[in-house]
């Protein structure tokens, strides 16, 4: 069953499996899937329903997107680039080409992209680097700078270090083992980074944690940043309030906003990161002492 | 039963009281905040009723995630409410419905009969509110934080303040916990004190614990099961208040995910039908619950909602009646 | 917690107030009848109890057909205790379970308070038995068939009659209905009562309608749920109590399918675990559950089962003392 | 995981589907599960899990055992065929070369061989056929005769006409629209075939109603009457007393009666086939008027 929407918002589409092969410690997914890549920027994300008709796994999957390819001679395609951890992500990992998937999406706020042709950092940590080479391509269209880091905590969760050379002026690999590149974190080398290419925007995909520390660099450096958060979600469409995170508004007051309609990109500056899990005083409606 | 009819043939138009609607399928509070994200799946004025995420008095932030966790065939939720208090919903979700034609049914929540007293006086004076469905599954402040769902005698006062203070011809239901020795007890009770339907049921108390971190998953400690595992629960519900309450209009909701599943609930005695948590596994849940019940009820013959109401209750009757 | 052992070497031992058992895996009761079949697919004296289907005073048919409907991630039961009576149960039964080295935890069940002190004294005396696991869930022909579970002082009253008449030295476990409003009150009453531990949940009440007749599915009309549908509420329910009634023994059963899902239920408070339906899924179940339940201790760094038993209430205690 | 257990009793494998067919409206799944084939005897069933590791079904569905091969060169299968109807045997149906099921058996009780060479009818309905072609050959070769009578309610229905025309002396052929073979039920043709071939034996596996209609036929004629039944399983080994049915013991008294353990065959004339579905008066243990 396919529900179709005005041509700006999400769909709902019976997919099916293109191809689905092993990349290091991922699964990098090709669904047909006509009509999201139309509607796709960089930092939208898709949900995969998962374990077919006999299912226990009711609430979707979100992956964010890798690449798209509208309908040509083949049917629309969208990619995602996953770890296999738990029940939903094994189930898609075995799918063959021809079994069906159904997909939402695209979903979420895209990356905001520069009005101006400046320098740009894009950090990635594992699989949080899918994200970013639409982006690249984006930015490289709008003459901007493109200078990828990639890190990981070892070389096979290492993704896109080969095309990060095509998608980018330069390309600095971290891992934490120093099985590749750098050994360390992607923080390690940001600073001078920062500073070596006047970088002013600085995007990122990646672990919570690693959010928290790549805004930290880049507002030492005075630069933005754009950070595409992970929460648990149980919609991904901004009905149920799962997926909220303590973010700053512009009014300066604290709300528990959702990461699935108003992020998964959000201002670096404006997440509360120290306080993701709480409910920081203060936040707008937040309990009074003593109270719910 | 009759031959099976055309689809378009059935009559969907239900009674619930005062609320005339065109279809039984609404969606479940808190399941479609108040309908705007849903557009963009469907038209909502489509269904029968939009029930809307319960409605505070006051602004509140909801919990600490993590805020869910799922579990088999179905979720545990700990969201603590959030929500952008009455005077935000009435400036600005309410008015959306209308302008899309949608039926409105507001939940309300609140954590003494004050408040209750207060959201109905709003809510239930505002023209184009189809009716009131009253949350009472929250702790009351003024009684030790129990849960006015657990307790006939509070259910009851709830339902009585909110009957009074809402407008007349907008009708009042009250839905109720599962969590409790005797539904019916509690479904009399809320009846007597005025309730003109019930919407049957909320969420059962359940915990998960993290294996990771080996602490409860939810920031809230426990939270609410909901989804098809408790459809069970919620049919069983439906079953006892309806042979026990005949005529009151019941709304019957907990894990519907096909038309099939709505059908085992009109005819187990409910007037209507709510989708839920369905609506995260298929954003379209509730649109297409409402096709397929419509072919679901052709291919039986029942020319039109109200026959298949309560019909296993009234078959089962019959058997008894035949064999005793 | 501690860095990883080797599964070897996890004391997987348990006590239970007087019965200290090898392991902490049970079979459920009614999910196993007394072992001999089980014993096709694994030895069951490797087992920490195997708990018997629930011996009534007399021969019992049990309902009709159909007996059972599977729903999401669950199924519901009405077999209405079919079984032999006790005189074939102890001439049978459990010879056999003693025979095969087996610990048997027999569970009783009755229709009046006359029953369960008669089935005590008899099971209670017999040498052999490890426990007795008594099922209230059952109506009460002396008092208009209300269930005994569901109320505080009907519980109570059969704990104390079967407390007095077993034996001194075999524990007598209590085994609750979470169809309730406060479980807490429940398990309270009865351990007042003379309960020596508590055996946490039953099933749910449910209902299914079967669409192709148009009534209920079960000839018994209501069913009890199973399965890891119910998982959630039952860890719930353990997780209150133990916070409730800290030193109860408690036993966890409700949807454990693996060593993972047994070890929620220890964490959250259960010192030992039942598996019931998991078991008509696959047949090794129980034994598999109890592999894996020692690989996951080890792997956690558990030395022993007693140091996880309640682990989550405690980190929570922990964080709620750090945070205040 | 495989359980083993003592040569006799079932046990559990982890199969995998060996190829799956259709045949008319049916599936004909054959499973590579080791040691199923050697334990296995007419009448037995397999019981198998279905979904996958994200099952919301829990619940085994049970399929009389069609064939079976002994491990040789590749490893023992066990062979079903049947009517894709629910989620469970819809999934069954959709499975490919390798993918894996898990099963449980040989289960239950077979059926009763003559121990005399006598004349025998095989009666089966539907999918019904399928356990009756093993029992062919057990009996030819205790040198007994063999007449099968196949009944279904249109051709696409009917299991085995061709490979029955091998199996057996003679083949009656019975569709309810008269498809193919004589139009009506298989009770039409089977009392001049019971007459004509001296029966001393009718088996039957089919839905419940011919079975009571075969039965009361092979009572008539005064031959002995072997009934595979059809009951709804939870458990499929013993322990959880759903699939009950009211049958007469050698004591006369009639018990509630486990089909998975005691059955699923029984000799036709012990099975209350009236009260099938109820606990008739009497019953051991049923309740006194006015009781639980
Ligand atoms: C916006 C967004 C983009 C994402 N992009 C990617 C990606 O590109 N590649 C990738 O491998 N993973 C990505 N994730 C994480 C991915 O959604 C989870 O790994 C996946 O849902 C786990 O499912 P499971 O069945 O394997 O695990 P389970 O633990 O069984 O999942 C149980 C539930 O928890 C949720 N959940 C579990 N882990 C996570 C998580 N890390 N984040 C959010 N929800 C979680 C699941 O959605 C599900 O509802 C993304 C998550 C979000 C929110
Ligand atoms: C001993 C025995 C032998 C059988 N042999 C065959 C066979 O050779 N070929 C074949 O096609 N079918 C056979 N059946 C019936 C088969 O088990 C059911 O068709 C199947 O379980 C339906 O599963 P489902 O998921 O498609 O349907 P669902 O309706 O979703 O099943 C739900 C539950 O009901 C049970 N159930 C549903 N229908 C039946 C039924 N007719 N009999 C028993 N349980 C049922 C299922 O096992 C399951 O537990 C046999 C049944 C038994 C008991
Ligand atoms: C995320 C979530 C939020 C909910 N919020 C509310 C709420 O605000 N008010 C309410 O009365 N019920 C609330 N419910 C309960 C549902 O309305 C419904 O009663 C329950 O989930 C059972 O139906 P389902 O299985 O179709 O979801 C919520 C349920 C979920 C899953
Ligand atoms: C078929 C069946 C029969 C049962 N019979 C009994 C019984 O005789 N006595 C009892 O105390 N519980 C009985 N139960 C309940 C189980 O022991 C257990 O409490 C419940 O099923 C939850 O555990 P599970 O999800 O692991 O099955 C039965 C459950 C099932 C499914
Ligand atoms: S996931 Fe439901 S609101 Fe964001
Ligand atoms: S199916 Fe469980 S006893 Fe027969």
């Amino acid at each position: 069953m396919t529900v179709r929407a005005p041509a700006r918002g999400p769909i709902q589409v019976d997919g099916e499996v293109f191809s689905n092969k092993r990349v290091g410690a991922y699964a990098h997914l090709v669904l047909v899937a006509d009509g999201i890549a139309e509607r796709t920027r960089p930092g939208h994300f898709v949900a995969l329903s998962v374990g077919g008709p006999t299912s226990a796994r009711l609430l979707r999957r979100a992956f964010s997107i890798y690449r798209v390819r509208p309908a040509g001679i083949y049917g629309g395609t969208v990619e995602i680039v996953f770890a296999a951890t738990g029940p939903g992500t094994q189930w898609l990992a075995e799918r063959r080409a021809h079994d069906p998937v159904n997909v939402v999406g695209p979903l979420g706020r895209p990356f905001a992209l520069p009005k101006e042709p400046v320098g740009c950092a894009l950090v990635g940590g594992g699989y949080g680097s899918a994200p970013l080479f639409g982006l690249a391509a984006r930015l490289r269209e709008r003459g901007c700078g493109v200078h990828m880091v990639l890190g990981a905590a070892t070389e096979s969760r290492l993704f896109g270090a080969l095309e990060a050379k095509r998608a980018a002026q330069s390309v600095t690999v971290t891992t934490e083992d120093g099985s590749v590149g750098i050994r360390g974190r992607v923080t390690d080398p940001l600073p001078s980074l920062l500073a070596r290419h006047s970088i002013e925007v600085v995007y990122s995909c990646g672990p919570m944690g690693m959010l928290a520390a790549v805004t930290r660099v880049a507002t030492q450096h005075g630069a933005w940043s754009q950070t595409a958060v992970e929460e648990s979600m149980a919609c991904g469409i901004g009905v149920c309030m799962t997926c909220v995170l303590p973010v700053v508004g512009d009014d300066g007051v604290t709300k528990m906003v959702r990461a699935c309609v108003e992020g998964p990109v959000f201002a670096g500056d404006k997440v509360r990161w120290e306080a993701v899990g709480t409910v920081p005083a203060g936040t707008f409606g937040a309990p009074a002492a003593g109270g719910h | 039963m009759s031959p099976a009819l055309l689809p378009d043939d059935v009559d969907l138009t239900t009674v619930l009281a005062d609320a005339h609607l065109e279809n039984p399928v609404m969606t479940a509070s808190g399941c479609a905040a108040s309908g705007q994200e849903l557009q963009q799946f469907f038209d909502v004025a489509e269904l029968g009723a939009v029930v809307t995420k319960s409605i505070l008095r006051d602004p509140r932030s909801g919990r600490a995630t993590p805020r869910m966790v799922e579990t088999p065939s179905g979720m545990l939720n700990s969201i603590g409410l959030q929500g952008p208090g009455i005077n935000a919903f009435l400036a600005r979700d309410l008015p959306w419905l209308l302008q899309h034609d949608a039926r409105p049914i507001v939940s309300i929540a609140g954590s003494s009969l004050g408040e209750y007293a207060e959201l109905a006086r709003r809510v239930g004076n505002t023209p184009g509110v189809a009716a009131i469905e009253v949350n009472i599954s929250c702790p009351n402040v003024e009684d030790r934080g129990l849960v006015f769902a657990c307790d006939p005698v509070q259910a009851g006062r709830v339902l009585s303040v909110v009957r009074r203070d809402t407008a007349r011809g907008v009708p009042v239901f009250a839905k109720l916990s599962p969590d409790v020795t005797s539904i019916v007890d509690i479904a009399r009770s809320v009846v007597e004190a005025g309730a003109d339907g019930l919407v049957l049921i909320n969420t059962l108390l359940g915990l998960s614990v993290d294996l990771a971190t080996m602490r409860p998953t939810l920031a809230g400690v426990t939270g609410g099961l909901s989804g098809p595992a408790v459809r069970p629960v919620a049919v069983r519900a439906v079953w006892q208040v309806a042979n026990a309450l005949p005529g009151i209009p019941l709304i019957g909701v907990g894990g519907i995910r096909t038309g099939a599943d709505a059908l085992e609930f009109l005819v187990a005695g409910a007037s209507a039908v709510q989708v839920g948590t369905a609506i995260f596994n298929d954003p379209g849940a509730p649109i297409r619950v409402l096709r397929e019940l419509r072919t679901e009820l052709a291919s039986r013959g029942f020319a039109r909602v109200s026959s298949a109401v309560g019909f296993a209750n009234r078959s089962a009757a019959d058997v008894a009646a035949a064999a005793g």
